[in-house]
């Protein structure tokens, strides 16, 4: 394992246009990681949702934009009316999902291929949030 | 009227007979026909000269200030506007009710001499008598009929308070209140200012208060400006220069309206008595109607034990000073952004 | 003629970084009125004030402005320096252009331009200042205690041992509050009730303390030195003399099911009770809406089987208006409602408990006797999670922004002290940082991770869900990044604490003021701790804000010897700074006596040559004693008959008038 | 005409310095501006403060007088309701500047000009930003020439 060298900087312009888009003051966070513990799309994610925050403090917002975390998370808002901190963390979910879209500039969802994604269980919400994410 | 003129001037005799009071305050005919001035009357003889007619507009009450340094008892002569005036110098403790013996007289309203004028029903006149609600004019040689409102005060036309609101002696009969007397008439020209923009209202107050030639007269009738020494009249704070300056014109009279907020009695005086006919009432019924609309429904006047309205609070008055600002924590957050 | 001495300060440079003095000096030389003007880079030293005291008497100089930093800093300092020169400390006058100038403005013109303006407006104020001579009052010598907790008691314990008396008032039956219902204390883990009780005693025999438990104070009047309180002692129904406190009533009591406050709500209580064996005083109460003879007319066992007729059902509640020299506010604090924790199934489940009633179910004169067991099952708990911050450093509308101080330090005791119960047993305690600043604290907690085997998780408690029997707590541990589930037999949260709700209320009472959160403010947050703004008036305890045993009795000792301060004075000096009435222009009408909030005001008879003859005149008189120089009357007294010294009519249009130049 | 007219128009509301008299009670609002001061919390210079001992001191001739002699605004800052230091003044000063304010308005006197607000001695940001709210808001308004004595130098 080799020492990154990290400098924090919320300045930065990936990380002011996340704080614009979603509204949210990621500092915020003090990692108390309710957010984490409360959170039912946690199986698909490779960064947690706490250390999504966490990285957004420190900076990395690339390694989020290349997550599997930000389509997972469901927007199920479960974070959101947890959070002892007011931070809505599904909307900088959202946000880091629009940073994507906006950049690939396609829709990643057709409106036609909808049938086959629909699973027998698929919550009605799923696929509202599914627009959400994957829709420009 | 004529009838009641007998019967008042028989109050008074007894009245002055009986000791009950020392001096009788009440009217007397001057030189001209539109002249009823206030008199003081202390000898049963001199009752003969003591007159009410349709020009007794002169409120009584403010006289009984020069009576304060006395301990003669009074009797006066009051009208529906002038008790309101009585209460208020009693909650001001500039007159003390138990030297006042009131005689309360019911008045449909007092005649506007420039009306007759404009009329022309002023040529040889030499009596008013009533008649319902029709003033005959009498002269020599002939009778006139008109409406009374015609000729009235337009102060009186919609008069809310016809019969004193206190008395010890009632004379003659109550009069019921005429003309509309919802708060909407007394407060249109209120509200079509307010419904200005700031600049024309501001042209309309810089018209009016660049009239004013400072004779103090609005001050001098007025039944809640009852202090000792006048503010104004204060060389030694020197809070209103002598200057003729328009910003003085403006503090004056934004400062008159403002030290009788709450007591004014709405008795319309000071916009008769000014000579350069400038709609005092328009700031008086101002603060009225802000007083009722923000601390609920106040008459000033009406009972002397009450306490005025900024003598006095709530603690759930409005707060209009920091509207917006307040809110729970989701608005400070949403303020941040 | 006045002759105005300016002395301007540089502090530092902390005004003449951006304060052009020597642009200031050369105006302050052309102000009407000046003889003499100096600069000093430190005004409030001793040179500096030596220079003042000097040039006072080289100059003959009879006013004085000082343009430094804030009156509320070192305006008496330079009084005291004006004094010592012989000149009346009133007629000194500051222009602050440091708190007001310098450190609020950047630019240096404009600064400078700001300060010659202040400096203007103090001179001008001066040359119309007059000498004020301060008067005296005497002090009440009694202190009234409000709020019977342990800071309540301490503070009374220590004023009375500086041999003044002091009344205690308490709400509830007995005093104690809620360090009585604590099972042990930390960081030594001695038992609450070994060290309280002896206090709560100590408190009831003093000859110089009367308690009035059962009781409310209503209203407040008055200033520093002479307050008027009225006490309402609410209807106990027993009578304090008689009732020996045997008992009988209580046990024989046929209603039993009224919920125990003292208990938490954990078990149940007759509607005659006291809330605990070892209350002080030892009377019961009847809980009036309980009460079957209250409700229905019919019993009255109580009184019957009482050997000392006692019980008395019509008693009424008692208003008691007493006078004192100083009040100290104790009424301590409360735990949040959990109603909108949902998550954590606190109103759902009985097993999902508060730290407090935790307390309560591991006392040995508990509702369990000591024995720790499920409030479900009454079984044994093998498994239990502790959380932490449950409400605290939670900025969204269902908890409080603020750390609550004691839960980091009471869950590292609470499970210490189930390992001590069952030592097979298994402790989890979500965290999201502990807290322990504190003598042996630090060392206290690490004895649960090393010694007791207490597993700490960093991280918190998404939701719990009850299964069959079990509490399945999900949580995470976010250092690892593991998610957790725990099958717990029992939760214990450690829920905020919060202002008790009626501080609001106490607070206008007594005229001082709340932070955002309901908390009392102090004076100073660091300079004045206990004392508020409103003289005479202290706090201790957790009504402040939230606070542990140790610093609740030391800020109780040291606001004691705040009020013992003010007791010990036989007079206090006033605020010379009053109104004043021109008897001459004073119409009587009393306005002014209407608004005044200390009856400061009242009708006075002059008498008055008119026509020849004496008369009476009524005018307005201040009492000086009572009036503390707000300055409302003036306002209402339209002639201006009546003025504040100090601050009179004269003096505040001059300064508008030298500010607007 | 009209173009040189404006030129100079603009020209003045550049020059213009607003001049905003603030009274400030004691125990409150004149320690929320200490309190700005020791937190270094900018305003700008153009507001100058008088203590008073209680926002209900200040009485509606001090605030007339500002603006005679020239002030282009004028603030009342006293405790927030129920904290007064002397237990009721300032309900007081709601009653009397409610009326005020009213009034100056109806007499054609912008709004923003006359500002009163509570200010406690812990909101050193608050001060501060209501300080710079007002001036920005006179500062649109431009000089006060409704209520100035014309002989006065400002």
């Amino acid at each position: 394992m080799s020492r990154e060298k990290i400098t924090p900087d919320i300045t930065q312009k990936e990380t002011v246009k996340i704080s614009e888009i979603s509204e949210e003051n990621i500092l915020d966070c003090l990692q108390c990681s309710k957010c984490t513990a409360g959170c039912p799309a946690i199986h698909g994610m490779d960064i947690l949702p706490h250390q999504v925050i966490r990285l957004l403090q420190l900076g990395q917002v690339d390694k989020l934009l290349n997550s599997e975390t930000i389509w997972s998370c469901a927007s199920c808002f479960t974070c959101a009316s947890r959070c002892p901190r007011d931070v809505d963390i599904s909307k900088l979910m959202e946000a880091l999902r629009l940073m994507v879209i906006r950049v690939k500039g396609s829709n990643k969802l057709k409106v036609e291929k909808i049938p086959k994604l629909l699973q027998k269980n698929m919550p009605q919400q799923g696929i509202v949030s599914g627009f959400r994410k994957y829709v420009k | 009227m004529e009838k009641i003129r007998e019967e008042i001037k028989e109050k008074a005799r007894q009245a002055l007979a009986s000791k009950e009071v020392d001096v009788i305050l009440a009217w007397e005919k001057g030189e001209l026909w539109y002249d009823s001035y206030p008199a003081f009357f202390t000898k049963e003889k001199d009752i003969d000269s003591l007159v009410w007619d349709s020009f007794c507009v002169n409120n009584l009450s403010k006289y009984l200030l020069e009576y304060t340094m006395t301990d003669k008892k009074i009797g006066v002569f009051v009208k529906g506007c002038d008790a309101l005036a009585f209460n208020q110098l009693v909650q001001d403790n500039r007159v003390s009710r138990d030297k006042v013996v009131l005689y309360g007289l019911p008045c449909s309203g007092m005649v506007d001499p420039d009306k007759v004028r404009t009329k022309n029903l002023n040529q040889g006149l030499t009596e008013i008598k009533k008649s319902k609600d029709k003033l005959i004019f009498i002269t020599k040689d002939k009778e006139i009929t008109v409406p009374a409102h015609e000729v009235y005060y337009d102060k009186c036309l919609h008069c809310r308070y016809p019969n004193p609101v206190t008395y010890d002696q009632l004379v003659g009969e109550t009069v019921a209140a005429e003309g509309v007397l919802d708060d909407s008439v007394r407060f249109s020209g209120v509200k079509e200012l307010e419904e200005l923009s700031c600049e024309e209202r501001f042209e309309y107050w810089d018209g009016q208060f660049s009239k004013c030639i400072r004779c103090f007269a609005c001050r001098n009738v007025c039944p809640a400006c009852s202090c000792k020494q006048c503010t104004f009249d204060d060389s030694d704070l020197e809070v209103l220069g002598k200057a003729r300056e328009d910003s003085e014109d403006k503090f004056f009279h934004l400062i008159r309206a403002y030290h009788v907020a709450g007591r004014c009695i709405d008795c319309g005086e000071c916009s008769r008595v000014c000579p350069q006919d400038i709609s005092l009432e328009k700031l008086n019924r101002k603060l009225i109607k802000d007083i009722n609309e923000l601390y609920g429904e106040y008459q000033a006047g009406l009972d002397p034990s009450a306490k005025a309205p900024l003598g006095t609070y709530k603690l759930e008055d409005a707060d209009s000073f920091t509207v917006g600002e307040k809110g729970g924590k989701k608005r400070e957050k949403n303020s941040k952004r | 003629m006045q002759r105005v001495g300016v002395f301007i300060c540089w502090c530092g440079t902390n005004i003449s970084n951006t304060v052009n003095i020597d642009e200031v000096m050369t105006a302050v030389e052309n102000m009407p009125g000046v003889a003499y003007s100096k600069d000093y880079q430190y005004m409030c030293s001793e040179i500096g004030q030596n220079l003042v005291k000097d040039t006072i008497k080289e100059h003959n100089l009879n006013r004085i402005v000082v343009a430094s930093c804030s009156p509320r800093m070192h305006e008496s300092t330079f009084r005291k320096a004006a004094e010592a020169a012989g000149l009346n400390p009133y007629l000194l006058e500051i222009a602050n252009i440091r708190e007001h100038c310098s450190w609020v403005h950047k630019d240096k013109e404009a600064a400078t331009q700001k300060a010659i303006s202040l400096t203007r407006a103090a001179v001008a104020k001066a040359i119309l200042n007059d000498e004020l001579i301060p008067g005296e009052v005497g002090v009440e010598r009694r202190a009234l205690v409000i709020g019977g907790g342990i800071a309540g008691i301490q503070t009374a314990l220590d004023i009375a041992d500086a041999g003044y008396e002091v009344d205690l008032v308490e709400k509830t039956p007995s005093i104690g509050g809620k360090m009585a219902q604590l099972d042990k204390t930390f960081p030594t883990l001695d038992c609450s009730a070994c060290i309280l009780t002896p206090k709560m005693v100590d408190a009831s025999m003093s000859s110089k303390i009367n308690l009035y438990t059962y009781s409310e104070v209503e209203e407040v009047s008055g200033f520093v030195g002479n307050f008027e309180v009225a006490i309402r002692q609410k209807a106990r129904s027993v009578d304090m003399e008689k009732c020996t406190g045997c008992g009988i009533c209580l046990a024989k009591c046929p209603i039993k099911t009224a919920l125990s406050e003292f208990e938490e709500g954990l078990s149940n209580r007759p509607a005659i009770y006291t809330p605990f064996p070892q209350a002080v005083p030892n009377v019961p109460v009847i809980d009036r809406e309980t009460c079957m003879k209250f409700r229905t007319g019919r019993c009255g066992v109580c009184e019957k089987v009482c050997p000392t007729k006692a019980v008395d059902y019509d008693q009424k509640d008692q208003i008691l208006n007493k006078k004192y020299g100083a009040i100290i506010v104790t009424t301590g604090y409360d735990l949040i409602d959990l109603d909108y924790f949902g998550e954590y199934q606190y109103m759902d489940h009985p097993d999902v408990i508060t730290g407090l009633e935790f307390e309560r179910l591991v006392n040995a004169a508990g509702p369990t006797g000591g024995k720790l067991i499920r409030p479900s099952d009454k079984k044994k708990p093998k498994k239990v999670v502790f959380i932490q911050c449950v409400g605290s450093r939670d900025k969204s509308d269902r908890g409080k922004s603020y750390c609550s101080k004691i839960c980091c330090m009471y869950t590292a005791k609470h499970a210490m002290l189930l390992k001590d119960k069952y030592p097979d047993s298994e402790a989890y305690v979500f965290y999201i940082d502990v807290r322990t600043a504190g003598k042996g604290f630090e060392e206290f907690q690490r004895r649960a991770v090393e010694n007791y085997g207490v597993n700490y998780i960093k991280g918190m408690v998404g939701k719990i869900f009850p299964t069959n029997n079990k509490l399945q707590v999900n949580g995470v541990d976010s250092l690892s990044g593991e998610i957790l589930q725990i099958d717990a037999d029992m939760v214990v949260l450690a829920a905020a604490t919060k202002a008790k709700p009626e501080a609001d209320d106490v607070a206008r009472m007594l005229s001082i003021s709340t932070d955002s959160d309901s908390f009392f403010s102090e004076a100073h947050p660091k300079l004045r701790p206990v004392e508020t703004h409103c003289a005479g008036i202290y706090l201790a305890g957790a009504c402040q804000g939230p606070k542990d045993i140790p610093e609740t009795v030391a800020q109780a000792s040291a606001a004691a010897v705040k009020a013992i301060g003010v007791l010990s004075k036989s007079k206090l000096v006033n605020n010379p700074c009053v109104s004043e009435v021109d008897k001459s222009i004073c119409s009587g009408c009393l306005a002014c006596a209407d608004m005044c909030p200390y009856e400061a005001i009242s009708e006075k008879i002059v008498e008055e040559k008119a026509n020849g003859k004496i008369v009476g005149r009524r005018v307005a008189e201040v009492n000086e004693t009572l009036c503390q120089g707000c300055g409302g009357c003036t306002v209402t007294c339209r002639p201006g008959a009546i003025d504040l010294k100090g601050f009179s009519n004269k003096q505040i249009l001059a300064e508008v008038d030298a500010i607007c130049r | 005409m009209s173009v040189v007219a404006s030129s100079t128009s603009v020209k003045n509301v550049e020059e213009f310095e607003p001049l905003i008299v603030a009274f400030c009670c004691n125990w409150c609002s004149y320690a929320g501006a200490d309190l700005a001061g020791t937190s270094r919390l900018n305003y700008p210079a153009n507001i100058k403060i008088i203590r008073v001992p209680c926002s209900c001191r200040v009485n509606s001739n001090f605030v007339l007088r500002a603006f005679q002699r020239g002030a282009d605004g004028v603030i009342v800052a006293g405790c927030h309701p129920g904290d007064c230091h002397y237990m009721t003044g300032n309900y007081y000063t709601r009653r009397r500047f409610s009326l005020l304010k009213n009034l100056l308005e109806y007499v054609g006197i912008e709004e923003a000009r006359f500002k009163v607000d509570w200010i406690s001695a812990s909101e050193g940001n608050k001060f501060a930003y209501v300080m710079n709210d007002v001036l920005e808001k006179v500062h649109k308004l431009g000089p006060n020439r409704k209520l100035r004595d014309s002989r006065w130098k400002r």
